[in-house]
């Protein structure tokens, strides 16, 4: 049962779950960007697994686009933090507040 | 002559139809002779119409003639049928020259009068309706009459209507004579239910075979029916409108409020004698309410200060002994009490309302006085008219039909020695109240200047009119004076004779202690209201309270006020807006309050956004766990 | 295998744990590497080297490279730590995280009683791999393509500064993104003409 | 074909106004009503030239016309017409033509895009009372809503925003629930059917129910929607705000046609397509019809604004329209056709003379009114007349249909009766109290006293007065008129 | 990959091109125009391409794709909505300083994006295409950087986008990792072999996260409101059309590729967010004055009413792409309308600027009024067939619940749309608002092409029998 693919998917959900505390818990802007990388980084370990399991190149070539989205949205998202900063001086997504009922 | 029928009352709509679109533009003349033209023409139709029956009865006792069709679906056929036979025949004579008489009355009562064409339109609409009422040959048509006349009613108190106390008493009579009416309606569904049809004469036949005796049907019916018949006719408990329905110009209260319309009640239940006759608790429940709305009217007559308010409650004790006579199966009777207290009645409102008129408008018997010597021709048609009210014997009209009545409230078979009394101390009062108007309007000093004399045109009615008064009565006689029926023959055609008891004793008695008791009556009046002494013995605290008691008409509107309209009005008053729409405005507001409580997750939080993905997430998980 | 396994798994937690909660940008970066890297030894462990070197090379390399870049370039220092400091009470971080353990919590208890087949690790080696992202899913490479297009576009117009005295530094930032990608927009154009050739 | 051209002239006149208004304020309300007369004339015409041959055949559909709509679905674009619908479309277009003179000179402003309400309501309803697939119904009874929404929300008094939003909002949950009814229906009847899809009147009428329950549910969307219309206490609450904020056309079209859909609803589509189920729930109906009556009643004493107080008298005699119909007799029915006629008539003439009032008063508020009798005699006797009516006096059209109404509903439950008839007596109480408070008492108004009726509010009120007046004394040809289709359904619900 | 593969694709491939073509435009430094003459061009190149390869379909190209009937009808919509917004957005954004060049780049990125969903049939394009989708909108959202607003949008979208693609990841790697493929087909196959298994369902419901953000489903529609308001109207229009009619169409070819509606626990999840959406969408919607925010909500609403259509299964389909055939052009004219009144400084999002609009502009106000009876489901108006299309095959699956909660919440719906109609009709402010002069053949084309949305609106609305016996058609091409 050690190396069970279940096993490693317990790992990945940890680490996604790990990943969604610090999105949840952080209100820095990077800090969430850093979680949601550590989520997607998660997810493509889950892939990988899976892939092993099946023997299949499949779960690596997923992991390979995961790569290269995780890289564009971080790009935009950096643009994003980028323009916060100069407009808002601050990180912080609580001040982010103006868009509400 | 029956295609002459459909003009006597075509002739009054066709005045109401010419002066309600071109009265206001008409001259006085022209809407003069128009109101009052067209009645008197019907009036002599009216005449060749009873002069023809007379002659030579028609095959089936009555001429008719259908008009058109009303409304025919399924079962129910209504056709607007006009039917004169001997009953009704009465009740035209009656409508249309009484109304006639009144009418050339009113061209001149009414002639300063900027609403005259209105006023002549309302009469003629009435005397339409009546007409209509008394010859529907099916009570659906009756009852267009019936609420016809209310209608003209309502217009014609309240034909002052600037006086805010006239549209109210308008309202008030309108009101309580259609709960009447609305009974009435009732019975005529049941009636419909049971019988299927609604034609009189047809329910007239099949009743007998249709019901038995006293069954809870025919009860109710006839219950029913007499409360219309209580209604309009102003009987015990709903006569608290007539007193006020004074409010109206003088003719009407003379053609509708003591001629004609509050006759349509005995005119009812004359015409239903069959279903009544079926019912013998209901008959006695006329005779009761008859006798009981005698004294309590006669009493209050007995108090009131206003003249004309003293005829009505006259009138209202007057019906009550038609109303006896009705219950205890005195149907002649009824009818000629009717037949004599529409000439007397009319003729002393007449009277009262020219004296009221010479009078700048003053109603008060106790600022009157003293007009013998002022008004000679008012006066003699005013004692005559109150001699046949008070029947005074053998030389007034009152005398002839009242005695019968009092005769058959213990003879007949549904007599009783207690009704007999009742009637009796009713005579009595009549007696009491007639002296004392007599007395204190025309003796005495004169307390209020004449300011004008009346017209010849209103006094050559009041003439007609007295004379009636006096002489209407020598077509009936009573049996053991002199045998000469001639109304009691002509409306027996319809009407079944009374049934008497046996062993009864001489009529003779009878009459002899009504003539005391009336008499008796005539000289207290003397004694209390000759001269001055008239107010004095009133002011002991127990008679005044009896006097503010019968003044008030036996504080029947107060009671009435305090049981319907009170509460009535509290009810209206607590939901004037709806509680219903509290109830939409509430899921409206709840509505809002749950937009409130979304619009809170809506705080523009970036963190509490993801906390809501991650609910979802929750949410999805959870529940797959637990499947 | 498995030992490699069990000991990155744990230095992969352990590192991710202290990612989310470094005060310090810099320092959450730093353990993000660690993370990253063990995952890398992790992914070696599944017999999928290509993808672990990818890992490290990309994510390790260029990933936190751009963060690193933007936290210097903003200056996120001791300031920056000390704001989060102040940020992360336990008010804060409770709530949330206790909704995560549930999650957690349920998700593993889902995949406890799920299927427990003993999983045969093989090597899937880069060849493998690399025939079928050219070969079956080449669209999907040619997509992605235009996926990071987008992304540099987007960068590139949201990066912009209208304000003269940031605006070197900025147009610094862009080229310096444009160079993290360039290899593949062009990859990308000539996948393109090629299929359209084709 | 004629019922096409019929509501296609009232559409294309709408928009006609609306275009044409834009240039000239003044003509829209020509067209307006040349659109009107000549819609009214069509129907008329025609029966004028095939009533004779119609009574020899006895067949009840006088027009029939039928072409596919949405054929994927079973629809088609299908109108007849049968007696009952021949009078209610009569009625329609007789106070159409009163409404667009009614607002002759009461709109002064947006006059195009009001008269393209008008026409397009007049439409909506002349469709709904002629649409004999169920879906084309549905479809018209929401075309009647929108442009009602409009005349309520932009030409309406003070509070027209609320009353508008009320209306809609009342009137279209009603208008769901019957569409999923509708549904429900149809997919039953496709499954009875072996799949033939239609929204048909004709073949949905051939569907039989094996389970009850699910027969008084779709019953029930139906009714509802029928009696939010109609209205029923307790969903009555629409009405009195719709009808005191709308304009005057508004009113008379509100009173005179839009309540009457309800009842006709009822009649058309409850009865006929659940004989059963509506049995059942009979007693429950006719129960809340008489609470309806006293309740609208009373609530209508209770008044002081004008157009209010009728609107709650609309509440109560369309009790007596639940009342009648839910007794599935023959008589009761005719009374109920009848009440149908006349109490559009002689609500919708109340409410002209309500507005001819706020016209000259600015006020709707009785206790501002007073002796205006001294000053309109003319008003004051039209308003007696129509008052009434109201109360249900012979002579007039309202009597006919009350009398037959609580006839036809004595043989069926005499206690509800009863306290219906109790509703006449009240009815004498709020109507004439309208008399006492607004035309009786001393003149109350400090300035020049208003005017009496022009040439053409007289034109208005002598038609209605004409109509209502040969309604009561000569109700026969209604009565002939509808009666195959009366006849029919009370032998069938029996 | 054979020539019917490739002419298959054909569309994609020049919808694609159209981007490429942009960047080529920027570098020979074209003006705005020719930028926007040229794009409207490409996209009616597309529906060239679709009209040419319209007989060559079905057509699989595996693994990834496969363009079928199903992915022509929703492509068609998809390039239908962009067209109208392409159309607005050259008001929109000539009006403004920035530079509106690569704006067309991210538009037609995202619109492959979308596209690429619609023909999805494997978990690695479907990734792709919503990324595409989603990366384009990121900058799209916070084009207007200048605006606070924008980037606060750009930033929440990003934020939420990237958490649910994780979501999504994570979900799609369970069920890989279940049933040893990522093509639905496969998927469905292994499903029906071996049955659902505990992580399968578990990958559902991920899957579902990351779908219910993209359609803005209860409860991950919170950043709707937000981003609808902050993005630029034009963007707004193509996040309320385009990007959610792809993500529906992936959603269901997924959902038919698995038999989702035969799966308990998915359908009864996807039955109570049904009902939020129509309770939430309606109820949040009520009090609001911001027509964009109201919109937002009124989306919720609507998608909650098409997911009863999507839960009927393969019956609800037909009716679903009616739904959003009805929708999308409804909400274009309405957005539409906003972008035509903003001005410089302000999308014309509050309500109060729409007060008495009706007398100062009746053409505009009717378009609106039309839009607005059309999202209330009122006849005359496509949303009245719609809706009844959705109502009929609920009630057809005997879903009787969704069927009444969706009368109930239309009721509440009525509310504030007529809330905006009466608002449109009240009395105008004495302010006469002045009219925009600028470029008067754009101005004229937009205008006439959001007449022409009104007519379509009354055509679908009064003859909806044509378009649904077309819509049946093609999804018999499968």
């Amino acid at each position: 049962m050690t190396d069970s693919a279940n096993m490693v998917l317990m790992v990945a959900t940890v680490l996604f779950a790990l990943g969604l505390v610090g999105v949840l818990t952080r209100k820095n802007v990077v800090f969430m960007l850093i979680s949601v990388e550590v989520m997607l980084n998660a997810a493509g370990m889950a892939f990988i697994a899976a892939g092993s399991k099946w023997q299949q190149p499949d779960g690596q070539v997923m992991f390979l686009f995961i790569l290269a989205m995780a890289a564009a949205e971080v790009s935009v998202g950096l643009a994003l933090v980028l323009q916060i900063y100069h407009q808002h001086k601050t990180m912080d997504v609580e001040d982010l507040k103006e868009l509400k009922d | 002559m029956n295609s002459l029928l459909a003009y006597i009352p075509a002739l009054p709509l066709l005045g109401f139809i010419i002066l309600s679109l071109f009265g206001r533009r008409s001259p006085k003349p022209v809407i003069a002779w128009v109101g009052a033209g067209t009645v008197c023409l019907a009036a002599l139709i009216t005449i060749a119409v009873g002069v023809a029956f007379m002659q030579s009865t028609p095959a089936n006792g009555a001429y008719s003639q259908l008009l058109w069709s009303w409304f025919r679906v399924g079962a129910l056929s209504v056709d607007i049928n006009l039917r004169v036979d001997a009953l009704t025949l009465v009740f035209i004579f009656i409508i249309t020259f009484v109304g006639a008489l009144i009418h050339i009355y009113s061209a001149f009562f009414m002639w300063h009068d900027r609403d005259m064409a209105r006023f002549f339109a309302s009469m003629n609409l009435f005397v339409c309706s009546m007409l209509l009422l008394v010859m529907a040959d099916n009570l659906v048509l009756l009852y267009l009459g019936w609420e016809g006349v209310g209608l003209c009613s309502y217009l014609l108190i309240g034909f002052w209507y600037e006086v805010p106390s006239n549209s109210r008493a308008a309202n008030k009579a309108f009101l309580i004579t259609r709960i009447g009416d609305t009974a009435l309606l009732i019975g005529l569904f049941l009636l419909f239910k049971e019988l299927g049809t609604l034609n009189m004469n047809a329910i007239q036949q099949q009743a007998p075979q249709h019901f038995t005796t006293g069954s809870a049907d025919i009860v109710l019916i006839t219950v029913l029916l007499l409360v219309g018949g209580m209604g309009k006719s102003a009987q015990m408990p709903l006569q608290t409108w007539l007193p006020d329905a004074m409010a109206g110009p003088s003719p009407v209260s003379a053609l509708i409020h003591a001629a004609t319309m509050v006759t349509a009640g005995v005119y009812l239940i004359a015409r239903m004698h069959g279903l009544f006759l079926l019912s013998p608790v209901t008959m006695a429940i006329v005779a009761i309410v008859g006798a009981v709305t005698l004294l309590v009217a006669g009493c209050s007559a007995l108090a009131q200060t206003d003249i004309k308010r003293i005829l009505a409650y006259s009138t209202i004790s007057q019906i009550g002994y038609m109303f006896l006579a009705l219950g205890v199966g005195a149907w002649s009777a009824a009818i000629f009490h009717f037949f004599t207290h529409a000439f007397f009645k009319a003729l002393l409102f007449l009277a009262a309302g020219v004296v009221i008129e010479a009078l700048h408008h003053e109603h008060n018997i106790f600022r009157m006085g003293g007009l013998r010597k002022r008004m000679p021709e008012v006066f003699i048609t005013f004692l005559a008219g109150a001699a046949a009210l008070s029947a005074l014997p053998l030389v007034t009209a009152g005398f002839f039909s009242k005695d019968a009545i009092l005769w058959y409230s213990w003879s007949s078979a549904g007599g009783t020695s207690v009704l007999w009394f009742m009637a009796l101390v009713g005579a009595f009062i009549t007696a009491l109240y007639s002296t004392r108007l007599m007395l204190v309007v025309f003796w005495g000093e004169m307390r209020t200047p004449v300011h004008q004399q009346p017209d010849r045109g209103m006094v050559i009615p009041l003439i007609i009119l007295a004379f009636f008064s006096i002489t209407a009565g020598f077509i009936e006689w009573p049996h053991n004076m002199l045998h000469l029926s001639l109304f009691s023959d002509h409306v027996q055609q319809v009407l079944p004779a009374t049934v008497m008891k046996r062993d009864l004793p001489s009529e003779w008695l009878f009459q002899a202690i009504a003539t005391v008791i009336t008499l008796t009556g005539v000289y207290i009046g003397y004694m209390l209201y000759y001269g001055k002494s008239g107010v004095r013995w009133q002011q002991s605290p127990p008679l005044a309270a009896t006097r503010d008691f019968f003044f008030s008409g036996w504080k029947f509107d107060q009671l009435y006020n305090f049981l319907f309209v009170k509460p009535f009005l509290f009810l209206t008053r607590v939901n004037k807006s709806d509680v219903i729409d509290k109830l939409y405005n509430g899921i409206a507001q709840a509505g809002l309050r749950l937009n409130g409580w979304f619009s809170v997750s809506q705080n523009g939080s970036l963190r509490l956004y993801i906390v809501g993905v991650l609910a979802g997430i929750l949410f999805i998980i959870t529940l797959q766990l637990l499947l | 295998m498995s030992t490699l396994f069990y000991i990155s798994s744990i230095v992969a937690i352990a590192s991710t744990i202290m990612v989310i909660t470094r005060y310090h940008p810099v320092h959450a970066l730093l353990y993000l590497a660690v993370s990253f890297l063990s995952v890398g030894m992790i992914f070696l462990s599944l017999g999928a080297p290509f993808v672990a070197a990818l890992e490290i090379i990309v994510y390790a390399g260029a990933i936190i490279v751009l963060f690193i870049f933007v936290v210097m370039m903003l200056n996120l220092g001791q300031e920056t730590a000390q704001q989060e400091k102040e940020w992360l009470k336990p008010k804060v971080w409770v709530v949330p995280s206790a909704l995560v353990l549930v999650l957690l919590a349920e998700m593993l208890l889902l995949l406890f009683t799920g299927s427990q087949q003993v999983m045969q690790v093989s090597q899937v080696d880069p060849r493998k791999v690399a025939l079928s992202l050219y070969g079956e899913y080449i669209i999907a490479v040619e997509l992605i393509g235009f996926l990071l297009m987008a992304g540099i576009v987007g960068a590139a117009h949201i990066g912009k500064h209208r304000k003269p005295s940031l605006h070197r530094f900025l147009q610094n930032g862009d080229t310096e993104k444009e160079k993290a990608m360039p290899v593949r927009e062009q990859e990308v154009i000539s996948n393109e003409q090629t299929v359209l050739h084709d | 074909m004629i019922l096409v051209l019929m509501i296609g002239i009232l559409l294309v006149g709408g928009l006609t106004c609306w275009l044409v208004a834009q240039r000239y304020p003044l003509m829209g309300r020509l067209i307006a009503l040349i659109a009107v007369i000549i819609a009214f004339l069509l129907p008329v015409g025609w029966y004028a030239q095939y009533a004779s041959e119609l009574t020899v055949t006895g067949n009840n559909w006088l027009i029939d016309y039928q072409v596919n709509w949405i054929p994927a679905f079973g629809i088609s674009f299908h109108l007849a017409m049968d007696g009952l619908s021949f009078i209610m479309i009569l009625l329609t277009f007789l106070l159409g033509m009163l409404s667009v003179l009614c607002s002759w000179n009461e709109v002064r402003e947006k006059t195009g895009f009001y008269f393209f309400n008008l026409l397009w309501t007049l439409a909506g309803i002349a469709g709904v009372f002629v649409a004999m697939d169920l879906f084309l119904f549905y479809f018209f009874w929401e075309v009647m809503l929108v442009p009602m929404y409009f005349l309520i929300a932009i030409w309406g008094d003070f509070n027209r925003r609320y009353a508008a939003y009320k209306f809609f909002i009342f009137t279209q949950t009603g208008g769901l629930l019957m569409l999923l009814a509708i549904l429900a229906l149809y997919f039953i009847h496709a499954q009875q059917n072996g799949g033939q899809f239609t929204f048909d009147y004709f073949a949905l009428l051939n569907t039989t129910f094996d389970n009850n329950v699910t027969a008084r549910w779709i019953m029930l969307g139906f009714l509802i929607a029928f009696v939010i219309k109609l209205p029923m206490v307790p969903l009555h609450n629409w009405l009195p705000d719709a009808h005191s904020e709308a304009p005057t056309a508004g009113s008379l079209i509100l009173a005179g046609l839009l309540l009457k859909t309800g009842a006709y609803g009822i009649i058309r589509f409850v009865l006929t397509l659940f004989p059963e189920a509506s049995a059942s729930i009979a007693w429950w109906a006719m129960l809340l019809g008489v609470v309806g009556i006293v309740y609208g009643a009373l609530l209508a004493f209770a008044q002081t604004d004008l157009k209010r107080l009728i609107a709650y008298t609309s509440v109560s005699h369309m009790g007596f329209v639940l009342l009648g119909v839910f007794a599935f007799r023959e008589i009761a029915l005719q009374g109920v056709v009848m009440q149908l006629l006349t109490h559009g008539v002689s609500t919708g003439a109340l409410f002209v003379l309500a507005g001819m009032l706020k016209e000259r008063l600015h006020t709707r508020d009785i206790n501002q009114m007073g002796g205006l009798w001294t000053a309109m005699p003319h008003m004051g006797a039209l308003a007696m007349v129509f008052v009434m009516a109201s109360l249900g006096l012979p002579f007039l059209g309202n009597f006919i249909a009350e009398f037959l109404i609580l006839m036809g509903a004595f043989e069926v439950s005499p206690v509800l009766t009863i306290i219906a008839s109790a509703g006449l007596v009240l009815s004498a109480l709020y109507s004439l109290r309208i008399m006492q408070k607004v035309f009786q008492g001393q003149l109350q108004t400090v300035s020049e006293p208003p005017k009496d009726l022009s040439a053409r509010e007289w034109i208005i009120m002598a038609s209605l007065t004409a109509t209502i007046i040969f309604l009561g004394l000569y109700p026969q040809p209604v009565l002939d008129t509808v009666q195959g289709f009366v006849a029919q359904l009370a032998r069938s619900n029996l | 990959m054979t020539n019917l593969q490739l002419l298959a694709l054909l569309p994609f491939m020049v919808l694609a091109t159209a981007a490429v073509v942009v960047i080529l435009l920027i570098a020979f430094k074209q003006s705005h125009t020719v930028i926007q003459v040229t794009g409207f061009f490409m996209m009616c190149a597309v529906v060239l391409a679709m009209w040419f390869v319209r007989d060559t379909l079905p057509r699989e190209v595996p693994p990834l794709l496969v363009v079928d009937g199903l992915a022509a009808l929703f492509t068609g919509l998809i390039i239908f909505s962009v067209l109208v917004v392409g159309l607005l957005s050259y008001i929109y954004f000539e009006e403004r300083e920035e530079n509106p060049k690569e704006y067309y780049i991210l538009l037609f990125l995202a619109t492959l994006g979308a596209a690429v969903l619609t023909i999805s049939r494997h978990f690695i394009s479907f990734f792709i295409g919503l990324e595409l989708l989603s990366v384009s909108l990121y900058a799209l959202i916070a084009y207007l950087r200048n605006r606070n607003n924008a980037i606060e949008a750009g930033v929440k979208y990003l934020m939420l986008a990237a958490l649910t693609s994780a979501f999504l990841l994570f979900g799609m790697a369970l069920i890989y990792m279940e049933t040893g493929s990522m093509e639905f087909t496969a998927i469905g196959n292994a499903i029906t072999k071996s049955g659902t298994s505990v992580l399968f369902l578990m990958g559902i419901g991920l899957i579902v996260v990351a779908i219910g953000f993209k359609l803005a489903l209860v409860p991950f529609h919170l950043w709707a409101a937000d981003v609808y308001q902050g993005a630029p109207a034009p963007v707004t229009a193509f996040i309320a059309t385009v990007s959610k009619i792809g993500v529906f169409a992936v959603f269901v070819r997924f959902a038919q590729a698995i038999h989702l509606h035969e799966n308990a626990l998915a359908v009864t999840v996807l039955t109570v967010i049904a009902i939020a959406c129509m309770i939430a969408g309606n109820v949040l919607a009520l009090m609001q004055q911001n027509i964009k925010r109201l919109l937002a909500y009124s989306s919720i609403a609507h998608f909650g009413y098409l997911l009863v259509a999507f839960l009927s299964g393969d019956a609800g389909v037909g009716a679903g792409v009616f739904y959003l055939l009805a929708y999308s052009i409804t909400l274009l004219s309405a957005f539409g309308i906003i972008t035509l009144l903003s001005t410089r400084r302000k999308d014309a999002d509050e309500l109060s600027g729409y007060r008495g609009l009706f007398w100062r502009n009746p053409l505009m106000a009717a378009i609106f009024t039309v839009a607005l009876l059309s999202l209330a489901g009122i006849p005359l108006t496509a949303g009245f067939p719609a809706k009844f299309f959705i109502l009929t095959v609920g009630v057809q699956q005997h879903m009787w619940l969704l069927a009444v909660v969706l009368v109930l919440t239309s009721v509440i719906g009525l509310y504030y749309y007529l809330r905006i109609i009466s608002t449109l009709f009240a009395s105008p402010p004495l302010s006469p608002a002045k009219e925009k002069s600028l470029h008067p053949l754009f101005y004229a084309a937009t205008y006439t092409s959001l007449v022409v949305l009104m007519f379509l609106l009354a055509w679908l609305g009064i003859f909806p029998g044509f378009i649904i016996d077309n819509v049946q058609e093609f999804l018999v091409i499968r």
